[in-house]
């Protein structure tokens, strides 16, 4: 990687945006490389907006908090944009020039004319990926669209090893030490509940990941 | 629905929210609505943040659709998952710190009592088992010694959930939440008990499993806390969040509860409180 | 209630006929509050306020308040005072020291909410160890919580702050709340002579149609209305929303300035302040100064006095041009920390000129020799 | 894409038991048709309702 | 309990072999404590800090700590606290915000008493309007309560500085609280590469009786002996001898400066101390100015930064000297009333020099851009 | 009297205060002294500052004398006259603020056990019904539903009298006082029932009209509050100087009001506790 | 100059009810005789000793 | 008067020293002088120490607080020396230059050879008066002895028009609306229950100022 990355997760409550920065900053973090991750949320309810932030360099990075000027930005639901449930706005100002959306929609939303224009400006680049359907269909249950977010991110663009990610996911699940906050964990154990083991869980988020890669559509801004 | 607040001045009425337009046109103000006429009105709350399938959200839409004159009525909320729903009630409501609920209501009423000698204004506390049984139960028992004109109602989830599940004075013994990493190590308090030694009026233990009793509970309440004394309800309903049930288990897991007998829903009333319900019950047959 | 004329605060500040009195700084605040036409006032004990306040019962006794009632400790009386506050009505309440400490937690409260209570604050040391004297140490820790603050040195200044203090607070452009500080015992429980208007004139009602934050009582628009709800959106706006909202308050308490240079006459007074040496402080300091620059200038001495009677906001303009005149400053203080002399080197040009000294702390008195001290010392 | 309650209207007898039980206002609405309503966009799929429907006339399911 | 070896506290500091490890600032406090061999600790809930003590409660759990438990409100914590530390053992607690704000009174008594009370305090907005963000308000309030003061900037700072808060609360000559201060959700919630030792050693146990004031345990001479008596002989003995007593509390502070320096390497840490423009600040502001200070020296401009990491005892000859150097200081700050740039200004030449800003409150993060634009118009 | 605590150091006899000697030599430490032996032994109190005559002085004193072991007995007091007479009391304890000592009791005494666990140190409370019942209730409270293992004795003066008389929650209704212009509006606080419903596993209101009758319930208390769980002694006796009326009519103002009706001697003991003394008394026979 | 309670020991049967209702330590002292006796340097004149000696042994005077 | 006359009056709780202080200062004001009088107490107890500091003059008084250098030091009770129930210590220490003692005692106290060699340097002199027993005898009850001290304050030195002090009596004792402290105001009603009327009790009172003027003993320090 040549420069600093900076990524925008934007979901709801109970989406996992948390947990999927946390996964991906962890990969990178097995890769050696800087990375700080911070989540960030008000009132920590299901379906409340709910933001994560994660920066990976080679270089150290000092800053933390909110990132205001991304290279990626991960809408995980389309009520962020819609109802405006998220903590930066207007939404996309903060984008850098050549940056990337991903968005968790199977068919592209509705963007004002104004944000299109901005965002052609700027050169960026868009893309949907249908990630809840995707969890669904492989793992069988919603509660991995976060997963599948990523496996969107990697598809765009491999932050990390693959390696590193499996692991990563590894220990996010795999032990009982992993510290998040009631709800995070109280939905943790009902991802668990889905799968009897672990390492099935693991494969099956492998696959998730694998899947959304493939299901990728970019949107032209022009 | 004369009162001019609840007109829409004319010539706005294009401008304003649908929902507001809604609540002018059809809301619950002076009308003498209960809970069973749900469903066939605008409530007062617009859309709560709430984790979905709350029974603490289902508690607060039970008791704001059970109170006696929601147009004269004024909330004090506390710090708790609960005060997220009230910038979205449509009644005039406080939210100042966590636990100083039951001070800042005895200011209040004793202020419109001043403001507005012939009206009658209820003040309502509606606040978490935290905010009302741990850090604000000193000013809550004071607000019962001192015979405040308030009615207080606990949202009892047994646990501070706003901030990620913490047992709490409520939660029950050898529940292991967060801050009680092996299991609580005393019973839950017994306010019901405290809240009648301490003086109230009248003190009802229900839960939303009981809308019906539920509105009793709060009408009862809000009406003798009017002209006899402060009065106290307790609604049971565990966060499904931080005990990890699923919300569509709230219901059931209540009337679990009361099977086993670890939850009783229990009604006092004071000799002079239940005089005066009667002598209400008169005037109305007249 | 009691039959009082009800005249404008001008009126009553500056015109009504005045008579003289000997009484003590608590006695002064009864008398304020007997003209003040307060609604509500709801008490608590602590040395050395609680004579106040029973005065302030005494009061409601005798029906020129109309509600007064013990609360059960500080927080909760500083929160029913902003719950009646929230309600539209005219509130006072005093504590002091270990008091104010209690209750800390509901001033920023009340200055977020907009709320223009009035407080007197009979400061007093804080444990531990345990004191019951005359500190200003509570000062330093409420310089931040958003009240005005004003320092009275005399029972004359705490009975006319205490009156000012509400016109002030309940200006629409200002609306916050005013906290009136009086040294302990030296203030409170000294008897001396007072000129005050007559007690058959009042100042008129608290309009809460004034307020810049509609009260909580179902009579006003709009319906869907709560008191501090911002962070409950749980997105940019209540970022937005909170940072605005202090700016706000901020610029609330700058607008109070033109009241308080008109009520007060001025933020702060002088005398002889083109002298080589200025004595700059505050409270029953500005006695103990004066008689120590009565007996400097006596021995010749070039010695002047500023007296600050606003902290909050603080006149840092004036107080910059005033040192940039002066050799030396001497800030005497009655407490540890020196709060005061750190405000004054943080707004003028050249802090090396500020002397923090003489303080006093753990209950005595300050002799005005001590200040005699360190004139003697700069003026070398 | 989301869950929402949705009522078996046949089976739906217009006790008004699910309306009182639902945390959410204004989501059931009772209709002339004396049977009940759910607007699905504000619904939040929760299952309460479904949890002491008498008729089982609830169900919760995407769209 | 668990079995861990107890080593010297220097050699846990700078000795002991290093794992690196990725995890949160709470996770952090976590590991500090694990191996600080806490005796009690006592816990109240409060976002951002509510994390922290729920770990510390898994410690508990784990036998790491002897005796853990949740109390019914902040002051009621505090005082509890003081209660353990006064029967001899080592306490550990921490809260924020409202939660400092609720116990406030507390404080400065820890302080009186000589406890030496490790308390973290995760840094957030208070109300109102309500806000649970970051912002180093409450740290205002504190610097004249008598606690010693440390800021971390990252996980690692707050997990070093709680450790080594202990060592220096508890030296004789100190003994006196510390409050060890980080950045909510900046530093609590973000999740980065850490450096400590191995969690298989700890260090020695509190000895009370190293404690300048014996414990209240019926073990110690004298009998007849009281926690703060002062007042109680009101008399002559008690003004002085509570004047003299904070003397001493005073004097404890200055002399933990030689610890700190020891065990810190310093009250502050300097980059390009001799650059025109120093950024001059604490906390995660620090990290945020070296992203600014780094683009600005890219852009040619000679910027340098100093970190202080002790606010109490304050640096303030170092940052004298260094202000004398530097043609400007810019004091980013996460607060609106800049409690820092005015202690700043009240100790240096030049307080002109100084420039408060940016400022930033209400919640958001402090965009390196901001500082940035400071640096670039202090060096046209 | 073997603990080192209680000896001088050998060639400093000569120079410590008569009384201190004396203390050593002739004082209640380990010798299982009671109430009856008042007057045959050097007390722990060493002259108080209390206004002559006050029973509140009387029921500390009382109270210090009925200590099953002041040997190992750590007070915690509170702001308030009784606060004047600790820095005089021959144990170590504790004055912080003003109504938290049930919380510095509750870390004090948890605090205790991790340094002496085979030692029994008894952790007793003392202080005002101003610190008990109103501004420290909540600590008081939750010190009870977290079932710490301390003893809790209320002074019960009726009154605020350190501050010079003002109402407090313990006056009774109608009461003129300070801060009460025109009487008090509300009764007595009820805190022995409250005690009882939040969770105490012993409860007595008694006073110093009644020296073996108070003798019992704090010998009692303190034994019980070792094992079983939290005690409360209300003693009642109002302030002189502030109801002024003379000292000397302070006991039979106390009987007086016994024969009224207005104030009652009670008691109340968990069967668990009952146990427990039971156990005790068992053991002792053998 | 100061007042101080006085024993009529010809009275005073030793029951000890003055000494466990005085307000002061080590005031009234149990002697080998069986009655009591006052350290008047010690004691207050407060007279509560006075309303509780069922022998009316004790009075409050002057020196 | 020519200059400032700055007193201390040092009693114990329940002597009246606070009000003594009020009366002469009230007295003073009366007659149009310049005074401020200010009570100081720790615990408000019966025989606790409670001093009172009245400063009188015909210029203004700005200085507040304790008398650091009185002219004039009043002593309501031996022990305020002799077990040292004072605010000020040492005792002596700040008397000025020519300074007056008055003290409440039938005989001589027993002063330190120290004591008595500083007060003669600074020329002091040093009064008695039996203020307890001519309360006693002349009303009756030791509750006005300090009426006495101020007969004997007046014996040495007439501060006020004999006409001021007995309005000022009237004044205090007359009306119901004096601020007093708790225990002030119980002493007080314990002083009115021994008269039957006000003006009877303003009558006696001023018989004990005369007498206590009349019973003074000047101490040699030599
Ligand atoms: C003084 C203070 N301490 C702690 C908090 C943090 N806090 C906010 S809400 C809350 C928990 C509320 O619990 P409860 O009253 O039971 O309401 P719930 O969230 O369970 O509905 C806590 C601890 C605060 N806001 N203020
Ligand atoms: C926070 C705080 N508020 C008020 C006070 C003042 N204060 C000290 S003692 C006291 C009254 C104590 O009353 P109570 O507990 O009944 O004891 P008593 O003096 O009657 O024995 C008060 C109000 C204080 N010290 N601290
Ligand atoms: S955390 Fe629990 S109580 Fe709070 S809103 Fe969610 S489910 Fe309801
Ligand atoms: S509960 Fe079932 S039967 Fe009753 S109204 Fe609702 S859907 Fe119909
Ligand atoms: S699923 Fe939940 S939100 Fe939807 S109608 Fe049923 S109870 Fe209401
Ligand atoms: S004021 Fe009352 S309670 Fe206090 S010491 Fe005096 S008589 Fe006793
Ligand atoms: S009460 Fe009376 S009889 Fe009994 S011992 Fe005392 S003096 Fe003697
Ligand atoms: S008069 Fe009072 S102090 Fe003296 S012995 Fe009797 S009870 Fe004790
Ligand atoms: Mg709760
Ligand atoms: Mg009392």
């Amino acid at each position: 990687m040549s420069e600093k990355i900076s990524i925008r997760m934007s979901g709801l409550g109970g989406q996992g945006a948390v947990t999927a920065a946390h996964i991906l900053g962890a990969a990178a973090y097995r890769d050696s490389l800087q990375v700080t991750v911070n989540p960030f949320f008000g009132a920590e309810k299901r379906l409340a907006p709910a933001e994560s932030y994660v920066r990976i360099s080679r270089e150290p990075i000092f800053e933390r908090g909110e990132v205001l000027y991304p290279n990626i930005i991960m809408i995980f639901h389309p009520h962020v944009i819609t109802l405006g449930k998220c903590y930066t706005m207007p939404f996309f100002d903060g984008l850098r020039e050549g940056g990337t959306i991903l968005i968790n929609s199977g068919t592209p939303l509705d963007l004002t004319k104004e944000d299109r224009q901005s965002l052609a400006e700027r050169r960026a680049k868009i893309y949907y990926v249908p990630a809840t359907e995707v969890a669904m269909q492989v793992s069988g249950t919603e509660l991995s669209t976060n997963i599948a977010m990523l496996g969107g991110l990697y598809g765009i663009r491999p932050i990390t090893t693959m390696k590193a990610l499996e692991e990563s996911m590894m220990e996010r699940f795999g032990g009982g030490k992993f510290v998040a906050s009631a709800t995070t964990a109280a939905l943790d154990d009902a991802v668990k509940e889905k799968f009897g083991k672990v390492s099935q869980m693991i494969e099956k988020n492998m696959e998730v990941v694998r899947k959304a890669g493939e299901s990728l559509t970019e949107y032209s801004l022009s | 629905m004369n009162k001019p607040i609840f007109q829409i001045s004319p010539g706005f009425e294009e401008i304003m929210p649908p929902e507001y337009r809604e609540l002018v046109a059809n809301g619950p103000y002076g009308k003498g609505f209960g809970v069973s006429d749900l469903g066939s009105y605008k409530e007062l709350i617009e859309e709560h943040p709430l984790c979905a399938g709350c029974g603490l959200a289902l508690s607060i839409r039970l008791a704001l659709a059970s109170l006696p004159n929601p147009g004269d009525t004024v909330i004090v909320g506390s710090t708790g998952c609960s005060s997220l729903v009230f910038p979205q009630v449509a009644l005039h409501n406080i939210h100042s710190l966590f636990g100083n609920q039951n001070a800042v209501a005895s200011g209040l009423k004793r202020a419109l009592k001043l403001r507005f000698p012939d009206k009658v204004k209820d003040v309502v506390v509606i606040a978490g088992d935290g905010a009302t049984a741990d850090i604000g139960l000193d000013m809550v028992m004071q607000s019962w010694f001192r015979r405040e004109n308030i009615t207080t109602i606990m949202l009892d989830n047994e646990a501070y959930a706003n901030t990620g599940g913490q047992e709490s004075g409520m939660s029950r013994q050898g529940a292991v939440l967060n801050m009680a990493p092996t299991g609580k190590k005393f019973p839950k308090a017994t306010l019901p008990e405290v809240a009648q030694a301490a003086g109230c009026a009248y003190v009802a233990a229900t839960s939303p499993a009981h809308p019906r009793m539920l509105e009793k509970a709060v009408r009862k309440a809000v009406l003798i806390a009017r002209e006899v004394g402060p009065t106290y309800i307790q609604l049971f309903s565990p966060c499904p969040t931080n005990y990890k049930f699923k919300p569509q288990e709230t219901i059931p897991l209540i009337k679990q509860r009361e099977k086993e007998g670890i939850f009783r829903n229990q009604e006092y009333i004071s000799d002079e409180a239940q005089r005066f319900l009667d002598s209400l019950e008169e005037a109305r047959k007249k | 209630m009691i039959e009082q004329k009800v005249v404008n605060p001008e009126f009553l500040f500056f015109t009504a006929e005045k008579k003289k009195l000997f009484m003590t700084g608590s006695e002064a605040v009864r008398e304020a509050i007997r003209k003040a036409n307060v609604d509500v006032a709801i008490s608590y004990p602590i040395t050395p306020q609680s004579e106040s306040m029973h005065l302030v019962g005494d009061l409601f006794a005798e029906g020129y308040v109309k509600e007064y009632f013990r609360g059960e400790n500080e927080f909760a009386v500083m929160s029913s005072v902003a719950g009646a506050a929230m309600a539209g009505v005219r509130v006072f309440t005093a504590t002091g020291g270990p008091g104010t400490l209690r209750a800390f937690e509901v001033f920023p409260t009340w200055a977020g909410a907009r709320l223009p209570i009035v407080c007197a604050f009979m400061t007093r040391g804080v444990n531990s160890p345990l004191t019951i004297q005359p500190d200003t140490i509570e000062m330093a820790y409420l310089l931040e919580t958003g009240i005005l603050m004003l320092h009275a040195e005399t029972a004359q200044d705490l009975h006319d702050m205490i009156l000012k203090a509400f016109i002030v607070a309940e200006k629409t452009d200002v609306h916050v709340p005013v906290g009136v500080f009086a040294d302990g015992f030296f203030v409170t429980h000294t008897k001396e002579a007072l000129e005050i208007p007559e007690p058959d004139i009042k100042l008129p009602s608290y309009d809460p149609n004034n307020s810049p934050v509609p009260p909580m009582d179902m009579e006003s628009v709009p319906v869907r209305q709560m008191r501090d709800p911002f962070v409950m959106k749980s997105n940019f706006i209540s970022y937005a929303a909170h940072a605005s909202w202090q700016q706000e308050v901020d610029a609330a308490r700058e607008r109070s300035r033109k009241y308080l240079e008109k009520y007060l006459g001025g933020l702060l007074e002088t005398e002889n302040e083109d002298a080589d040496v200025l004595l700059v402080t505050s409270g029953t300091a500005v006695c103990q100064s004066r008689e120590a620059m009565a007996a400097a200038r006596a021995q010749g001495l070039s010695v002047g006095l500023v007296k600050l009677k606003c902290i909050r906001p603080f006149p840092a303009q004036e107080i910059k041009a005033l040192a940039a005149k002066a050799k030396a400053i001497i800030v005497p203080e009655f407490n540890r920390v020196g709060w005061l002399a750190k405000e004054i080197k943080s707004v003028i040009d050249e802090p090396g000129k500020v002397i923090g000294a003489p303080r006093v702390y753990g209950g005595m008195t300050m002799p005005p020799e001590l200040i005699l001290d360190e004139i003697r010392r700069v003026s070398r | 894409m989301y869950y929402a309650a949705r009522v078996a209207e046949e089976k739906c007898t217009g006790c008004k038991i699910c309306i009182i039980s639902c945390p959410d206002s204004n989501v059931i609405a009772y209709c002339e048709t004396k049977k009940v309503k759910i607007d699905a966009g504000r619904c939040k799929g929760c299952g309460l309702c479904v949890s002491v429907c008498p008729k089982d006339a609830l169900t919760v399911s995407q769209d």
